[in-house]
């Protein structure tokens, strides 16, 4: 061999270890946004999780001698609303559903749009055209309308709400899947490894798909927090969950008409989603400076 | 771009098709029967067939659909079940209502969003770009209708500063025109010299339209900020500085006119969020328009209402889009025709 | 072409034509992008033909075309005398390990999430070479023999500078040991002192593996010091072929000329020669001009350039000028 | 000798990444006299364009930042002069011509009102007298039928179009004095390139005005420099007239570039060509020495110790190379 070549083999010493992963991982800890929204996102996991531990009383149970005691009074951290009942602990218990209904449906939207997304990205054609056409009509419907027209459809329950949510957000992750799956397939990576007789199946889920999953997360991400803004105002149209079900948008909407006497009974919960929603967005900025390519560098 | 447009327009007909077949077939296979809800509990067996032969609830589902199809295209949504009055003719009543709120809402969110989002983006990591980035945030984390709770909490209970609810003070006799009650309110002031319709018009409208303003303006300026950092990045911005151009005009007129590109399309977008965000908004601002009052249809399975007030709300919707496309095109010289 | 109908033929295409559909964004109307109309070329066992030309000649699509990662619109690409675009999808997987590429920038033609060793793993794989320790075998070897340490074989591609990287793409090519390997501009992306590492590995290997190279460059220098012959392009069609000495010698079409012309001389005494630099821009391959398509910039253009495309013409043995001025 | 048109005084600047401090420019001097092309050449990541953008102040800061040096034009110093006295300056008698055509225009406003702009900013001109003169500029860079291309968008012209516009907006001026063009034909193809280096050295003439070229490419820097300064790694490492930098190369890195051009005649033969071994040093880790040195063939002990001073061989050509005393001078 020409001795040209012998001595390329010296590497700028790169500091850190190697992996993607690692590499993301610390550029995403040193990003304060996500790091917040990662804080309070853990914060309310960890109140989802042991909310009967951690709550004080039955978030169920009507004292009606101690209806609407403001926070920090009586022993009740957080006060009572209207029938009596505990707000932190309602509150508490709040966070289970409002994290079990973001977490479920946007499993339901990325999973069903990704794949659609995928297929038709990769295929084009007549799939692609009919499945876009139906992606369209979709988002023909403004996001909160369709959500409701799906919860007047299959009836007003909790289990419905984070269906329609779940469906009404598949659009979205269709396209967002399908754009990047468009612009990686084109790229020369990927021609690459087709130019190596790498099949369609290789290529669209070990080599096309993690390199879409930067932007796919990023909208998880913050499709979480819109879903549980979303459940709440299903819930405050009495379309989600039913009394006496402790989920934030129920507890605002039945105690409304507290707003002149009691601050309390419609501020808290507002504050708790405001809260958790808030994370998620922090986090999904967050992960979209991390993982943006183009301000990489 | 007589041709775009009437390429766009074509390409509207299967969206708007599919709009209305998905509207249609979502209610009709939802449980509950429109005849009972009309009747009663207590109606009998044959009162109920008498009222299904009449709405032509009996017949084969398919052929219902024709019918309604057939219905729409000469823009008839049937009768209420609940009032008893044409839905196209409640929804013309309401509208005006919806689209003056929706409007204040989308000035205000549009303005205070691009100089907010401007500012920030020119100052960088300044105290003003961290403090109004951080309440952008907040801002879309709201759920709008806690937003508007609140604010009638602090500003009308509270500070006493405006009404909780309304268009208009109810005591006095106003007889509407356009139904635009700014509008109205101007025009009596034009012909009577008179000009507290107007004034406790926009009384009324300040609040709700804040409240329905909050998330489209948060949103709008991290767009905003986001596409002229983009821009202020590109090499033309470059170009402009090294050609001496004054820091004044390189933002305001180089960079703003490119970074206004995608804020077009959000804004397009949040208008027609906006107008189904109404259905929680007027709820709670006791606003006579169209979203309170598909709240209440879908409260009171008023198929023919809900039916049509989605149809209507998503025919708009794409039109908007239409109309922010067309006007994206405009303003963007690399689609431009000549 | 008559050069080599005598001699054994690896690759040729027959009229060979890829159009695209594009869509104007003024008015969503589709049109047709004539990115490779019309090629015939042959390329026989141990050679280095050149393609040459400037963008949108069409060279890159019809590199990808040979290699049926872009479908033809028309025409015919024949590997060893065997229909490649009439091949069902496993045998074009076969004819993949016959025939190679490798990539113009080598920081977006590996997976930024593959390690080396996986990324020169996977052509093994793909085509079932050897066991798996076998396989490991194999791509240290490949690493070894393109002048990158072993050791490396655990880092990831963002790790390498680029003339490293390149060389991971040309070990990705070798590893199912191809006899044709299509290089498109495989050292445009790189600095001249890491491009002339590059060009001296591939002339190295074509060496040792008596590989065939279909070497893609828009840089005649390139081209000059690596091709044995050299196909000159624009806009989508050839203009010249010739044997790389002859071309450089004597270029025949005005085209072929202005290109030599506006190549800067790596001379500053030479400056004061007066060049005919050549007016206008490269038209589009959407809208073609009619007739020869170098007629509107030709300075010898008659009106016969313009109302006709010209037949290929042999002036000399061995040589082929698209152009009126060598008809008869 | 006369007062140069601008002087780059041990220039330094560094960057901050994620990775650490990359001091991009470790001291770097040179100077273009009144009319004069200064061909600034090296590979990637040398600091060419660094180099050229701290003229005019125009490194985004942060992350970068001027750490020392002066830069004087027509002995002003133009790290010490206030914003507003440098954009006066800027357009008017040094303006600047970027790689990419494509991107270096606006694209929402027609080309003709980017230059009356230009125009405008610099002079009191009227509206009619600034649209005249734009259209005279574009004449003037040979732009066919300008009435009807002055109202053009960016979009509509092809790239060689797009650079020539972009040369007229350079030359926006009463008196322009310094054209700092970065790259300004790479993303050209061969044929328009030449258009455009013509164009050049035609205007040059004509308005007599410094031309500093930004290049990687030996051919471009041979068609049109009178001299050369040769960067490598954030330092000059040569400098000199153009014919003594392609004859006489003594600079173990110059000459290395030389000869790992395809086109150098010495190939025509051996079909090899005498490549640099190894790859450009990371600049985090590169220590003070000299920055070839893990590439040269003369490296010596000292070399990786400190920086050596420049070596004049003889009027205005001067080499920063611990080796050069062993070569013979011509």
């Amino acid at each position: 061999m020409a001795e040209s070549v012998s001595a390329t083999n010296e590497l700028p010493s790169i500091p850190g270890d190697p992996s993607p992963f690692v590499r993301f991982w610390t550029s995403l800890r040193k990003n304060n946004s996500a790091m917040t929204g990662l804080g309070i996102i853990a914060v309310f996991a960890v109140v989802a999780v042991f909310a009967p531990a951690l709550a004080p009383y039955d978030p169920l149970i009507q004292i009606i001698g101690d209806r609407l005691t403001p926070p920090l009074t009586d022993g009740y951290f957080l006060g009572t609303d209207d029938l009596g009942r505990d707000m932190l602990s309602r509150i508490m218990y709040g966070t289970r559903i409002s994290m079990i209904i973001g977490v479920v449906s946007v499993s339901i939207g990325s999973l069903v749009g990704g794949l659609v997304g995928m297929l038709a990205g990769y295929f084009g054609g007549i799939f692609d055209r009919i499945t876009m056409r139906i992606i369209d009509i979709m988002l023909a419907f403004p996001y909160i309308l369709l959500t409701i027209v799906i919860v007047a459809l299959l009836g007003a329950s909790l289990v419905n709400a984070m269906i329609a949510i779940g469906i009404s957000q598949i659009p979205r992750y269709a396209r967002i899947m399908r754009g990047s799956v468009l612009a990686e397939k084109e790229s020369d990576y990927v021609l690459a490894e087709r130019s190596l007789g790498a099949k369609d199946g290789e290529l669209m889920f070990s080599t096309i798909l993690p390199n879409t999953l930067a932007p796919m997360s990023v909208q998880a991400t913050l499709g979480i927090g819109e879903a549980i803004l979303s459940s709440a105002a299903l819930s405050f149209l009495g379309l989600g969950a039913q009394p006496p079900t402790p989920e934030w948008g129920l507890m605002i909407a039945s105690s409304k008409e507290f707003v002149t006497s009691a601050w309390w009974v419609v501020t808290l919960p507002g504050v708790a989603t405001l809260i958790a929603v808030l994370g998620f967005n922090l986090l999904g900025d967050g992960l979209r400076d991390v993982l943006d390519p183009r301000l990489q560098e | 771009m007589g041709r775009l447009i009437l390429r766009r327009i074509v390409q509207l007909i299967p969206t708007l098709f599919g709009v209305v077949t998905l509207a249609f077939f979502m209610l009709a296979l939802s449980p509950g029967d429109p005849a009972r809800v009309m009747l009663g509990e207590r109606a009998s067996q044959a009162r109920l067939d008498e009222l299904r032969t009449q709405l032509g609830l009996d017949r084969p589902l398919i052929e219902q659909y024709g019918l309604y199809l057939s219905r729409v295209v000469q823009f008839d949504f049937g009768t209420s079940i609940k009032s008893g009055r044409a839905v196209t003719e409640e929804i013309a009543d309401l509208f005006p209502a919806t689209v003056e709120l929706a409007l204040a809402a989308m000035v205000f969110a549009s303005f205070t969003g691009i100089v907010l989002g401007v500012l920030a983006a020119r100052k960088k990591n300044s105290l003003l770009d961290t403090a109004s980035m951080a309440a952008a945030l907040i801002g879309v984390s709201m759920p709008v209708f806690w937003l508007a709770l609140v604010m009638i909490m602090i500003f009308s209970v509270g500070l006493n500063l405006f009404p909780t609810g309304g268009r208009m003070n109810i005591r006095y006799y106003f007889t509407p025109i356009t139904g635009f009650y700014l509008l109205d309110g101007f025009i009596v002031l034009l012909r009577e010299g008179d000009p507290k319709y107007l004034m406790s018009a926009l009384h009324h409208l300040v609040l709700p339209a804040v409240a329905l303003g909050t998330i489209p303006l948060a949103i709008i300026a991290r767009v905003t900020r986001s596409s002229m950092l983009e821009v202020l990045g590109q090499d033309y911005i470059k170009t402009a500085k090294s050609s001496g151009i004054p820091d004044f005009k390189i933002t305001f007129v180089y960079a703003l006119r490119n970074a206004l590109l995608p804020v077009v399309t959000v804004i397009g977008i949040q208008f027609g969020l906006l107008l189904s965000g109404a259905i929680l908004t007027e709820t709670i601002f006791a606003w006579p328009g169209i979203g309170k009052w598909l709240y209440h249809a879908i409260e009171a399975r008023d198929y023919p209402a809900v039916q049509g007030g989605i149809i209507v709300i998503s025919t708009v919707f794409v039109l908007i889009n239409l109309l922010v496309d067309l006007l994206y095109s405009v303003i963007n010289p690399r689609i431009r025709l000549q | 072409m008559n050069a080599h109908e005598s001699k054994e033929i690896i690759l040729r295409t027959k009229d060979l034509k890829t159009h695209f559909t594009v869509v104007n964004p003024k008015d969503g109307q589709k049109q047709k992008l004539y990115a490779v109309d019309g090629v015939t070329l042959s390329i026989a066992p141990g050679e280095i033909l050149g393609i040459v030309g400037e963008s949108g000649c069409g060279k890159s699509t019809l590199g990808r075309t040979v290699l049926r990662l872009e479908e033809r619109t028309s025409g015919d690409v024949y590997f060893r005398e065997e229909n490649v675009f009439e091949a069902t999808p496993e045998r074009v997987n076969e004819l993949r390990k016959h025939v190679q590429m490798i990539f113009q920038d080598p920081y977006s033609s590996l997976n930024p999430r593959k390690r080396v060793s996986s990324l020169l793993e996977q052509p093994l794989r793909l085509h079932s070479i050897g066991d798996l320790s076998d396989r490991i075998q194999r791509v240290e070897a490949l690493m070894a023999e393109v002048g990158l340490d072993p050791k490396f074989r655990t880092r990831f591609p963002h790790q390498f500078s680029g003339g490293q990287r390149q060389r991971i793409g040309i070990a990705r090519a070798l590893a199912v040991d191809p006899e044709l390997i299509v290089c498109d501009e495989a050292v445009s992306a790189l600095d001249v002192s890491v491009q002339a590492q590059i060009l001296n590995l591939l002339a190295d290997l074509q060496d040792r593996r008596n590989l065939t190279y279909l070497f893609i460059s828009h840089d005649l220098s390139v081209v000059e010091f690596i091709a044995t012959r050299v196909v000159v392009m624009y806009l989508g069609r050839i203009v010249e072929e010739a044997t790389t000495k002859d071309l450089m010698a004597k270029p025949l079409h005005p085209y072929t000329q202005a290109l030599f012309e506006a190549y800067p001389v790596i001379d500053p005494r030479k400056r004061g020669v007066t060049k005919r630099i050549v007016s206008g821009d490269v038209p589009s391959p959407i809208d073609p001009p009619k007739g020869c398509h170098f007629a509107p910039r030709c300075p010898f253009a008659t009106d016969r350039c313009r109302e006709a495309y010209p037949p290929t013409f042999e002036p000399e043995v061995g040589r082929n000028v698209a152009c009126w001025l060598f008809g008869k | 000798m006369d007062e140069p048109l601008l002087s780059i005084q041990d220039l330094k600047v560094d960057f901050s990444t994620n990775r650490g401090l990359v001091r991009a420019i470790r001291g770097v001097s040179f100077a273009i006299r009144k009319g004069e092309t200064l061909a600034l050449v090296g590979e990637s990541g040398c600091g060419k364009s660094v180099t050229a953008h701290s003229i005019t102040r125009l490194i985004p800061t942060p992350p970068g930042r001027i750490t020392g040096g002066k830069i004087l034009f027509e002995g002003v110093d133009l790290l010490q002069i206030p914003e507003p006295k440098l954009r006066d300056l800027r357009g008017s008698r040094i303006s600047m011509i970027f790689q990419e055509p494509m991107t270096s225009l606006n694209p929402v406003f027609p080309i003709g009102s980017q230059i009356m702009d230009v125009l405008l900013t610099h002079t009191k001109m009227k509206k009619v007298d600034a649209r005249a003169k734009a259209l005279s500029l574009l004449e003037l860079v040979k732009i066919p039928a300008p009435e009807r291309r002055f109202k053009s968008y960016p979009h509509q012209l092809s790239g060689g179009m797009r650079q020539r516009v972009m040369i007229a907006l350079a030359l926006a001026s009463p008196n322009p004095g310094l054209m700092i063009a970065d790259e300004p034909t790479t993303a050209l193809d061969v044929t328009i390139q030449a258009q455009i280096l013509a164009l050049l050295e035609d205007l040059k003439e004509k308005i007599g005005m410094a031309l500093l070229l930004i290049t990687h490419d030996m051919g471009v820097v041979a068609e049109v420099a009178d001299r050369v300064a040769v960067m490598y790694a954030g330092r000059v490492v040569e400098e000199g007239e153009v014919f003594r930098i392609f004859e006489n190369p003594s600079h173990p890195y110059t000459r290395g570039l030389l000869e790992s051009l395809p086109s150098n005649p010495l190939y025509k033969e051996t079909k090899r060509l005498k490549a640099i071994p190894g790859s450009v040093p990371d600049m985090i880790t590169l220590g003070e020495g000299c920055p070839f040195a893990n590439r040269c063939p003369l490296v010596r002990p000292e070399c990786t110790l400190a920086f050596p001073e420049p070596t004049t061989l003889d009027t205005d050509h001067k080499v920063w190379c611990y080796a050069i005393e062993e070569e013979p001078v011509l």
